[in-house]
């Protein structure tokens, strides 16, 4: 093959910009267009609403009502930019970090929270959504999402698959293969990597030796791209790209986003021990919201009308939010035994007699 | 009624699966224009084009998770994993997602999808081709796990497993793909799936066996027949769910069991049989339940396998231990053997 | 004797093999400065280095593979996997590798290799994070299996594996991390390595239990105890090698026995523990072998593992089945719940 | 990273190559240096005995002396260079395939076939030999150099070891975490790569979308390259300077060689199925013992006498195995029991007695 093909696998040597820290405009590739200003205040309020989400899901788990919470707080650009991407059409296949994803999509976050609340299954209809149940197994949701773009394609439907994964999650096995099949089924599937610099403690230095990650695409014959994750236009324009090459049968395409997770790993890590204020608060001047905010504003397309608007939306989100998670909801025990299979197998029938009996005896 | 190879009704069910139900995808490692190294998917590609019946890179977590973004997607795959020991690298795809998917999303996402898996030894296989690994997937709730022991089983069962609303792991005895036996494939007189069938009715014990072992079982039956020991032996068919009915009513009327299997023994499925049927049969049984199975070691190549397998002697041996003191209608068996 | 949590213990144990033998090496996802998502590695880079206690990247199947690489060696490598569920993408280099090595060097290479899963679940963990898979490992030869139910013999049993010539499966019961017990780990009391435990000596019944349901079993008695039935409690300690003898003697000696897992029954190592027992017993047994174990579903979420998971009650009507018809001396037991 | 880095870690466009399919000279990248003549003829006298070696183990096979072979023939120059850049220090850890490679590590050849043969282990001490039993799970093996490759670097040893790996296992997830492995942990390890244009009947082109398995390496930060694989001049240079690389504490080294599976998969397999003899035909022009020879003729560093010597010298080694292969070997049934731990356990103890019982009641 050819060098020229070779290198428009290749991402830019650096991670695409349109905005920086700042949040002043600085000059990206032609070859991505940015997008239009309305979708860009749309993102700018599902941030809003996704951070403050975000706080009171780590809220809520502080007051015992969430068994554990992953923030993804820091990562709203890529969270947002991700769904936004999409269309209705298409799929999306998250992990544990991406409840803000869900949560732009549209879902109900209360369903969006069932499973981290303590129940044993992820609240929403995922074919009505179009939304994989929040994968914990690393990695293995990369598989899924080849195989449902596959499918979408093999039905002759012009729908993609995307599937986030972690920077540490780019470590296991399944990813390696997802991106092979994809890349010799021309499967409509979008890999996009949210290295959020950690995989529970590790830092990437420890998960890499890479260039970048984004430079893992070329070996399977994917195009790729890295981006600055907490630059909400930069994401959004590159996987919107990333997005049309898949909708346009050219195949899969791996985007890498850097961006930070700015809280510990879940509400049960510590931090403290394997990395130092510092760095926290250096990324903290890169925050995405406040970025995207200083931007737009810059360019006129906000005001500081909108950004109230966007904060009361937000707080009432919560609140309803807070509410809804407040009231107990009853579990049917029972119902252990109803969804292993189509149809419970005798030996299920018996115990779940057995069960019954057990709770019978208690009330009685 | 024909007279078919288990290999030959194999590729038949596929054949009328695929032709039944638009849905259907094979795919797998060399399933496509090779047809597979045991050949079950001889011709499919050929007939019923590449769209249908495809070759996957190399990678079995990989074949398997595709399997299921596929079925989420509407699709029924059909997967081969080339060899048990190769299905390994599927595991946590199969564990972790195969079986739960259901349950995990309070039964909005079904997973119909069917893992062949050519599985046991006896064919003078090398290092890692041999394993029995049924116990893996018996295991884990959530996967059916079927394993055929004569042709028009196997055609049947696995019809039935491709129309099965829930993943199934489907072990082909590779002893016996080439074991050929009259098959109705035409018309249904093959048992229900999940139902185990008395494959030779007996008065004197149960041997109860699945797989490759059924023929040992029957051959064993027979040989005691000679003795004047009147066996009787069940093959499971379906070791998920499992036949509690059938295996127990055989027993209380036999009131002695021998187990086999070809599997290492250790919290094998065998052992499953027999905790249940003494727990079911206690107060019918004159003797323990036995396990006759392979040793607790690696599979062994293939000039060893023979002493590991279980064969009719050994077969023979435990259902002498079956104590039948009580019994002196019983003669003690006398085979060359021993 | 001091009191520790078995968290404590095991850190000792892996810091004490650290100190003892160069060639022990720990590695894993997060047990460098971290200390492992359970803290069992706390401190060790810190006062070992980085070149006895590592990070790795994130990938299972990846430090299992370099650990068989590394033993080839000459080194004692003791990884972790951070859950159970999460050992799943390493079951291949298991099975066909750690399991196989010696064998399929004739002896010439020795696999010496602590496996540690964290396993179980009644800790309020989410999907995926409290699967009991002792099952897999038990059922492939040339793995030792193993898992304490006390603080000591999480010590001692931690540096029986690390020493151990072959590769153990040390599996470490989540929701006993943090119990507390006296345990003497400077000098060993703890039986060897390969034998059960009487944990509490009694008459009436034998309840088999290991790992997380050996603090069920003992609950269960002493409640047994307030009802005038004596329960013997036999904790195996390890799942293989299996002590037999320890076991059948207390059956044989009481006539009756319970199993309790917590894993999902079916097939399981209580089917295996069920087997042998009325095997070796059947004619001191006044009732057959009962299982109480978990059911067989995906493990439950928080709000729900309490139905699923076996408790004193579950055990204590185990128990009532045991047709004490012959023993007028046992009253019937009354408890609260029944 | 810079664009330089990338540039590093990048193969070459095209395979390197110092011979030509008809035997002459072309010139190669200064970077890699020719191989010294004296390494060159021993080279070629090892081709000739592992062709010899390697029809003769397919003979064999016809006459039931193997359960099975997978032939290497068309691969010699991979085989041959593969161990000859090693020094007897480094490891070597080899797929099923790599029976000529094993040969030409000095290893007695009845040795080499006694898994093939149906025994039960692998025939020799891999320590006294530093090869790894050949292996059979796909790409499990390149865990284990990886990891010995550590083990060398942690004992401050100067040893590297070599992956061996077929084209179609560089698709299994433990290719990509062996790779990935070694490249944060800086391990002495060469991963190389037989791309012999298939695995089993599965030709390239459905394993992958990569311009060549070569680009893998980057996405790893993994110095990389491709060579011409039946041009044992350029696989011999190629991978002396990997194993230099590596040894000199640069980290690990990927190789990917072009060639090609002359025989089919094994014995059992039937080529015919899924490949025409036009292509086979094509390949043989490029015949790497032929090549050599003519090159080195060319270059007067092999003489008629040289290579009517070889010939003799590898049909004296074929009569050789012949005779002992066919001498009918006993096997000890119970030995079965005895490796499955150091000490057999209670429960194999008493499955030994039950054999033990068995084969004396059979006896007598
Ligand atoms: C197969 C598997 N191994 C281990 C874990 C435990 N685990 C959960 S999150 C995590 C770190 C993941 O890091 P990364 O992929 O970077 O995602 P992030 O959490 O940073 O979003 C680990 C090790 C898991 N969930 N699955
Ligand atoms: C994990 C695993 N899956 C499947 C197989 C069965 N198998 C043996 S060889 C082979 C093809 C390997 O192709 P390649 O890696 O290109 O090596 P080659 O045989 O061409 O040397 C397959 C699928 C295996 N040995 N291991
Ligand atoms: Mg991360
Ligand atoms: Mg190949």
């Amino acid at each position: 093959m050819s060098a020229k093909t070779v290198r428009g696998l290749l991402p830019s040597s650096a991670p695409i910009r349109f905005v920086d820290e700042s949040g002043s405009a600085v000059k990206a590739p032609a070859k991505y267009a940015a997008p239009p200003d309305e979708l860009l205040r749309a993102a700018y309020r599902w941030m809003v609403v996704g951070r403050r989400f975000d706080t009171q899901a780590t809220a809520l788990t502080k007051q015992g009502r969430l068994a554990v919470y992953p923030s993804s707080r820091g990562q709203e650009a890529c969270q947002v930019a991700g769904v936004l991407a999409l269309r209705e059409q298409d799929w999306l296949f998250p992990t544990y970090r991406d409840s803000v994803a869900l949560v732009a999509r549209g879902l109900d976050p209360v369903e969006v929270l069932t499973l981290l609340r303590g129940d044993w299954h992820c609240g929403y209809d995922p074919a009505a959504v179009r939304v994989a149940p929040q994968c914990t197994p690393l990695a293995t949701q990369v598989l899924h999402a080849t195989g449902m773009a596959e499918a979408m394609r093999r039905k002759g439907e012009d729908g993609v698959a995307m599937a986030f994964v972690g920077d540490g999650g780019t470590s296991e096995g399944d990813f390696h293969e997802a991106l092979n099949f994809a890349a010799v089924f021309k499967a409509p599937v979008v890999f996009f990597v949210q290295n959020n610099q950690y995989a529970i403690s590790v830092p990437l230095a420890r998960q890499s030796a890479a260039p970048a990650l984004a430079y893992k695409g070329v070996g399977y014959g994917v195009r790729s791209e890295q981006v600055d994750g907490n630059d909400l236009v930069a994401v959004l324009s590159v996987l919107r790209a990333a997005v049309e090459h898949a909708r346009g049968g050219r195949g899969p395409f791996l985007v890498e986003a850097h961006t930070y997770r700015m809280d510990a790993h879940t509400n049960a890590d510590d931090a403290g021990r394997y990395r130092d204020d510092e760095e926290v608060r250096r990324w903290s001047a890169a925050d995405p919201v406040r970025r995207l905010e200083t931007y737009l504003r810059g360019r006129g397309l906000l005001t500081g009308e909108d950004v109230e608007a966007a904060g009361v939306r937000a707080e009432s989100f919560a609140a309803d939010l807070r509410a809804r998670m407040n009231a107990d909801t009853e579990a049917d025990l029972l119902e252990i035994f109803d969804h292993v299979y189509a149809e419970p197998t005798p030996q299920l029938r018996e115990q779940r007699e057995l069960l019954r009996a057990e709770l019978n005896a208690q009330e009685s | 009624m024909p007279t078919v190879s288990m290999a030959q009704a194999l590729n038949t069910a596929l054949r009328d699966a695929l032709r039944d139900d638009e849905r259907v995808l094979i795919f797998g490692e060399d399933v496509g224009p090779l047809g597979g190294v045991f050949r079950i998917t001889d011709g499919l590609t050929r007939d019923f084009g590449e769209q249908r019946c495809f070759d996957t890179p190399l990678a079995e977590s990989g074949i398997v998770g595709l399997a299921v973004g596929l079925a989420m997607g509407g699709f029924r795959p059909v997967v081969e994993m080339q060899f048990d020991a190769f299905a390994y690298p599927a595991f946590e795809q199969i564990a972790s997602h195969v079986a739960k998917l259901r349950n995990r999303t309070r039964g909005r996402l079904a997973l119909p999808m069917v893992i062949r898996v050519p599985y046991g030894g006896g064919v003078g296989g090398v290092e890692h081709h041999c394993d029995s690994s049924e116990a893996y997937y018996a295991h884990t709730p959530g996967l059916k796990v079927v394993t055929p022991a004569t042709p028009e089983d196997a055609y049947w069962l696995l019809r039935d497993a491709v129309a099965d609303p829930d993943p199934v792991v489907f072990l082909e005895p590779k002893k016996l793909y080439w074991s050929k036996a009259e098959a109705g494939l035409e018309r249904r007189a093959a048992a229900p799936f999940g139902r185990a069938v008395v494959r030779r009715p007996g008065r004197d014990a149960t041997l109860v066996a699945y797989g490759p072992a059924v023929l040992v079982a029957m051959e064993a039956a027979t040989a005691a027949a000679e003795d004047g020991l009147d066996l009787e032996v069940v093959d499971l068919r379906t070791i998920v769910p499992f036949d509690d009915e059938t295996v127990v009513a055989s027993v209380r009327r036999t009131g002695r069991c021998v187990v086999v299997q070809e599997a290492q023994g250790f919290a094998g499925v065998g052992a499953e049989i027999a905790a249940r049927v003494q727990e079911r049969c206690f107060h019918s049984l004159a003797a323990p339940v036995l396990r006759v199975a392979g040793f607790d070691v690696p599979y062994p190549p293939p000039k060893l396998e023979h002493a590991h397998l279980p064969g009719v002697d050994r077969v023979l041996d435990a259902v002498e231990r079956l104590q039948f003191g009580d019994r002196p209608d019983v003669r003690h068996l006398s085979r060359g053997a021993a």
